[in-house]
Order: structure tokens, then sequence, then C-alpha cells
């Protein structure tokens, strides 16, 4: 990986056509790595002894080509020319002790770790897309038997949804006038109330939503107004210990059950 | 294209692939096939000079009481399940949902007043009962007959039974909350309804009441 | 879902069929269902007690030569005729979209990366990876996102999918062609670049080398 200084001729013919050839092609190029990669190639050995300082006189001189044929090259072709610029000076001078930084061969071997990276990703995608591939060479079943689905229904139900619906009947006639007069507001004493009598039979986890009052649940501004004050009810018997409260996930329904001595 | 050996003509005897090798074919062909396959199609498909009627029927036997066989279905061949396996194609799944609101006010009727008939539900809701909602509890098995009203028509009674107690986390149908406990609740409006107990009227008081102040009036 | 004799429970032998029939069961299935089927599903819909593995390795050593195969996929079972086959099955060749070259190089990188982000992908190919490009393997279900990096920014990640492992023939991440020589040789390292960086700045190294080893060293 070390760069051989002393073999440098001046670019032959052939890889100054090949470089001007590249010119021509610029646009099937995938990135300044990608031109970097086939450059290498004209070095015609293994990666792991191309020489860097090289590569980036061929790069640099594959930029000037472009110029004077005045191709427009995108920015990151002109970036990398720059940064190979840089490295060929840091190559080519004597290490400066004061200077940090990483030294010219550190850059260099890192440059072609990522040519031989990249190089070995490409042999890879090759050899993948040569292996037998469904559809073209090997086949699913083409009569696949659907598997029947046999439904079960079950009904479910809660106790409150009993009692609310045994209340319903009990009140249909008076209930909803009455409430109906009311503003559209619920007061957190009124849910309090309701909450206090109700918790008694939230024994398995209860959605929120089912203990609103009767007539409030379609209304918007009702709705609101007794969830928000069902929901602080809810925390102030939470905190006095008679609740539990939970809720999965954010904006997920809010359950309640009743606190047990005994909590499992 | 022929069952006669005699008929195999001497030229595709070098060409045709070995008769296990022409079972393979059949095989992945009629795997793969979205169509039942013919016999000529399968020829039209094979390396020249294959048996596929021969290399059919080799595949057949072989798939004898195998989890699937090979079948003819009119002049094509296809590879299906053994019928014997057909319960594995079905997959149960359990959909759950509410009970509707008519279901809940019969079941909830049925358990505040049981024994109760069906005119008496009816009564209480203000509506008539559809058979289908009945019916529906019934095979839940959360309400059953009960003994026969001892009225004209002698009509039936519907009582709750154990599995609705179980699902709802009740010892017995008293544990309901009462009356009291609905109002204290506001799910009952405080006044008390118009006419002390406005359900259960006319039919046989004496036991609704009984069982209506069992139920609620205790505590 | 055990190969291990000794764990097959004392109260099921009495109800779970011979393995021969389990055997059958297994074949039927898989006969049934062109995507590949776990060995869960298998067992949830086998009779208690069965032991789908086991009738699973039964299976697999039957078809061995044959016109169809039993292949491992992930967690999951499918059979695939034999690719040396595929020649009799222009029929039911599917037209493939032609991936990009781009397309291609992603894909290999997010395979042998994996969880691999799009920063990683373009310092790997020095080159920005178009929208359109994951977009394209996301649709054809080849990848899928993985969890997030736990590095600034949380980046998503993409990993390989039993879609792509299926597609490919794969049994696993770990099968891919050439993986042992390219880890052997440090290619799949992320090696953080000396200083400055000249292309595909901002990739984040922590977690990856982690999860290759969780990925590819497991076994």
């Amino acid at each position: 990986m070390v760069d051989n200084l002393s073999s440098e001729d001046p670019i032959s013919v052939a890889e100054r056509l090949a470089a001007e050839a590249l010119i021509i092609d610029v646009d099937g190029f995938e990135g300044p790595l990608d031109v970097l990669l086939t450059l290498s190639r004209t070095q015609k050995v293994d990666l792991r002894k191309i020489s860097v300082l090289e590569l980036a006189r061929q790069y640099l001189t594959f930029v000037e080509r472009a110029k004077e044929l005045r191709i427009e090259l995108a920015a990151d072709y002109l970036v990398m020319a720059a940064w190979l610029a840089f490295l060929k000076s840091r190559l080519l001078l004597p290490p400066d002790p004061e200077d940090e930084g990483p030294s010219g061969e550190e850059l260099a071997a890192h440059l072609a770790f990522q040519l031989e990276r990249l190089q070995a990703m490409r042999d890879v995608a090759a050899r993948l897309m040569a292996r037998d591939q469904l559809g073209r060479d090997f086949f699913r079943r083409g009569q696949g038997e659907d598997v029947t689905r046999l439904r079960t229904v079950t009904y479910s139900a809660t106790l409150l949804d009993l009692m609310q619906g045994y209340a319903r009947i009990r009140t249909r006639d008076e209930f909803r006038p009455f409430v109906m007069d009311r503003e559209s507001v619920f007061t957190m004493e009124q849910a309090l109330d309701r909450m206090r009598g109700l918790i008694g039979f939230a024994g398995s986890w209860t959605e929120m939503a089912s203990y609103l009052p009767e007539g409030w649940e379609m209304d918007p501004m009702r709705r609101r107004s007794a969830t928000a004050s069902t929901f602080a009810a809810s925390l102030e018997l939470v905190k006095e210990g008679h609740l539990e409260i939970r809720q999965s996930d954010t904006f997920a329904p809010i359950h309640l059950r009743k606190r047990t001595e005994t909590r499992d | 294209m022929t069952d006669d050996p005699r008929d195999a003509p001497a030229e595709s005897l070098f060409d045709a692939p070995p008769m296990a090798e022409q079972e393979r074919m059949v095989e992945a062909v009629l795997f793969a096939s979205p169509d039942p396959v013919s016999v000529r199609d399968l020829e039209t498909r094979m390396p020249h000079g294959s048996d596929a009627a021969q290399a059919l029927e080799l595949l057949r036997k072989r798939y004898e009481g195998r989890g699937v066989r090979v079948v003819q279905v009119g002049e094509a061949w296809v590879i299906r399940t053994a019928p014997d396996l057909g319960f594995l194609m079905q997959k149960e799944t359990v959909e759950t949902r509410k009970l509707s609101r008519a279901a809940i006010e019969t079941l909830a009727i049925i358990a505040y007043h049981q024994p109760c008939t069906r005119a008496e539900i009816e009564e209480i809701r203000g509506v008539s009962v559809s058979r289908g909602t009945i019916d529906q509890l019934l095979e839940m098995e959360w309400i059953r007959l009960g003994r026969r009203r001892m009225t004209p028509g002698r009509p039936v009674t519907f009582v709750v039974t154990p599995e609705f107690l179980d699902h709802f986390g009740l010892e017995s149908a008293r544990d309901l909350p009462g009356l009291k406990e609905l109002r204290a609740a506001g799910l009952l409006e405080n006044r008390p309804p118009p006419g002390a107990m406005p359900v259960g009227e006319g039919a046989d008081e004496s036991e609704t009441d009984e069982d209506q102040s069992e139920l609620f009036e205790e505590e």
C-alpha cells in the first residue's frame, strides 16, 4: 500500500487514452470513487498494492482534461480532486514532525481501503445477482391453496355495558331532556361523584371512554367536557388509591380498574 | 408421445433423459404451474423424446399415500393436498365483537328481572325484541329458559346462566348493582320512576316483585 | 420446535400422530403454501404435540435430488423447484424489473453490512444514494427498516428481508456468498477515515461492528 515513488514515470500514452476515454463517458460514472476505481485498473495490480500517488495523478489528469474539454464536472469530482492534490503533496513532501493530523500514508491507505471495499461490494453484488433466483431459476408453488379461515365470532360486553344498558331503559323518558337542559359542561365534582359510584364495578380494565355519562358521548363539545372531567376525576381517584389507570401508548385509550387490596 | 415401447424411435433414445430425470421434470412442472398440465403440454416442455405419460405414472405412484397426490383433472394433471389432510388448510380465527345495544338491554332486563318473559322484556324496553336477539343470547349461553309462567299461555321465561355470571365476574345475579347504586352512580335519575315499579306490571306481580325486591332493595 | 427427542413431552406422546403422519402433514402444508411457513405456524396447524422441526427434517431429506426441494428461508420453510430445472419453466418465469447498478450495489452493501445506514451506503459507494433507489428496494420487499442507530440523529438502518433470502435462495444472511472472505479481509469493518474524510462524511461507527458480529459470528 506504500507508494513506490521512484518508478513514477510520466503517464504513458495508453493511460492518457484511457483517461480521455473516461472523460467522454463521465456520465456513466457513479461518483469520484467510481472513477478512481476505474483508473486503478490501468495499474493492473492487486488493489492492495495500488499506487495511490499514481492514482492521484491519473485522477488529476482526468479532471484537467475535463476542464480542457469544457465538460462540467459535478462538485464532488472537484472536491475529490482538491483532496487528492492535497494527498499528493503530503505523499511527496517529507513528513513535517510538527504537523498533527494523519500522515499521507494513512490517508492513502484509507483511500486504498475504500477502493478495495467498493470493488469487493461490486464483486459480491455480481455474485449475488448470478445466484439462482426465484421466478427465474427456481419457482414457487403455482397453485397455492388458500388457507380457509374459519371465523368464530365471540361477543363481549362488560358489566358497565350491562348497567348502562339497564339504566338507559329505566330512565329513557326523563333522563335525556333532563341532561339536555344543562350547559355543555360536566364539572369535575359531577365526574367525581359519578366515578365514585361506578368504580366499584370496574373489576377489570375498562376503557375510560365507557365511563362518560349517558348522553355526553356524541356532541363534540359535551364529549370534550365530560372526557376532561372524567379524566381529572380518575386521576383524583388514583391519587386516593381507589383506582388504577393505564395507557399503553401515546393517544391510546386510557383504561381504568378498581384497585384491589391484594394487587396482582 | 406413445406408450408403446416398440414405437420409441431409435434416434431419440440418445436424447431423452433417464426416466428418473423425466420424473423430476414432471414433478417440477406440476408443482410450479398455476393450472393443471396436460401430457402434451408436459412433452412440449420436456427434452425431445421424453415420455411424459410414463414419468407421470411413476410420479403418481411415488406420491401414493403421501401428503399430496398427483391427480388427473380432465385431460390434465395436478398436485393436490391429500383429502384427509384438508383440515390443515383451515385456520381458525376468533373475532370479538361488541354485543349490540339491543342485546345488552335485553340481557340487562333478564338479569335484573329474571325470570322474565319476552312480553315483559318488550314492555320494559318499549320496543319489540327480535327473535334473533334472544337466540343470540341463548347461543352464547348467557341466558337459558327458566320455568314457564303459570299464567294464561304459560309463556316461557328466561334466566341468566352460570356462564353469564362467570363472564361478568358475579357470584349471583343478586350481586348486580341495585337501583340505589345505579342511582348513586348517576346512571339513574334521582326521582323514583313513575309508579314505583314500572316493570313487570300485569303478569303475576307476586313473583316478580319478590325477585326484584330481593335484587334491588336489600341494601 | 426442538430436535431433541428427550424434550418430547411425555403427556403429548399419546396425542401426537406418528412421525410419518406428521411428515405428510408438513408436506401438505408446504405444498399448499407459495410462501415460506414458519415452524411455529406449522405446529399451530398440526395436532397438539407434533414436532414440526423433526418432520421437516425428514421431509427435506426425502426430497433431496427430486424435482422440488424443501428449503429453509430464515425461520421458515418452503418448497421450491430444483434450480437445474428452471429451463422447463419459461411459462412461469416472472419478468423482474431490471435493477439499476446503483440499486444492485446498494442492495449488496445493505446485505453485507446490515444493519446499515444511508450514510454508510454513501460512504462505501462514494456517492449519494437517491431516494428512488432505496424506495425501489423497499417496494420489492428486499430490504426493510431496521432499528434506529443510537447515535446523534438516530438514523434509520436498513436490513434485508426474508423475501430477499427467499429470492436468492439463501437460508440466512450468513450464507451470503463470499461473506467469510470479506470479513477475513477486514472489508466489512467500518474503518473510520484518518482525520478528514474524502467522501460520505458523517457515518457513525459505534454500533455497526457489534451488529455485524452479532449477525455473522453467532455460529
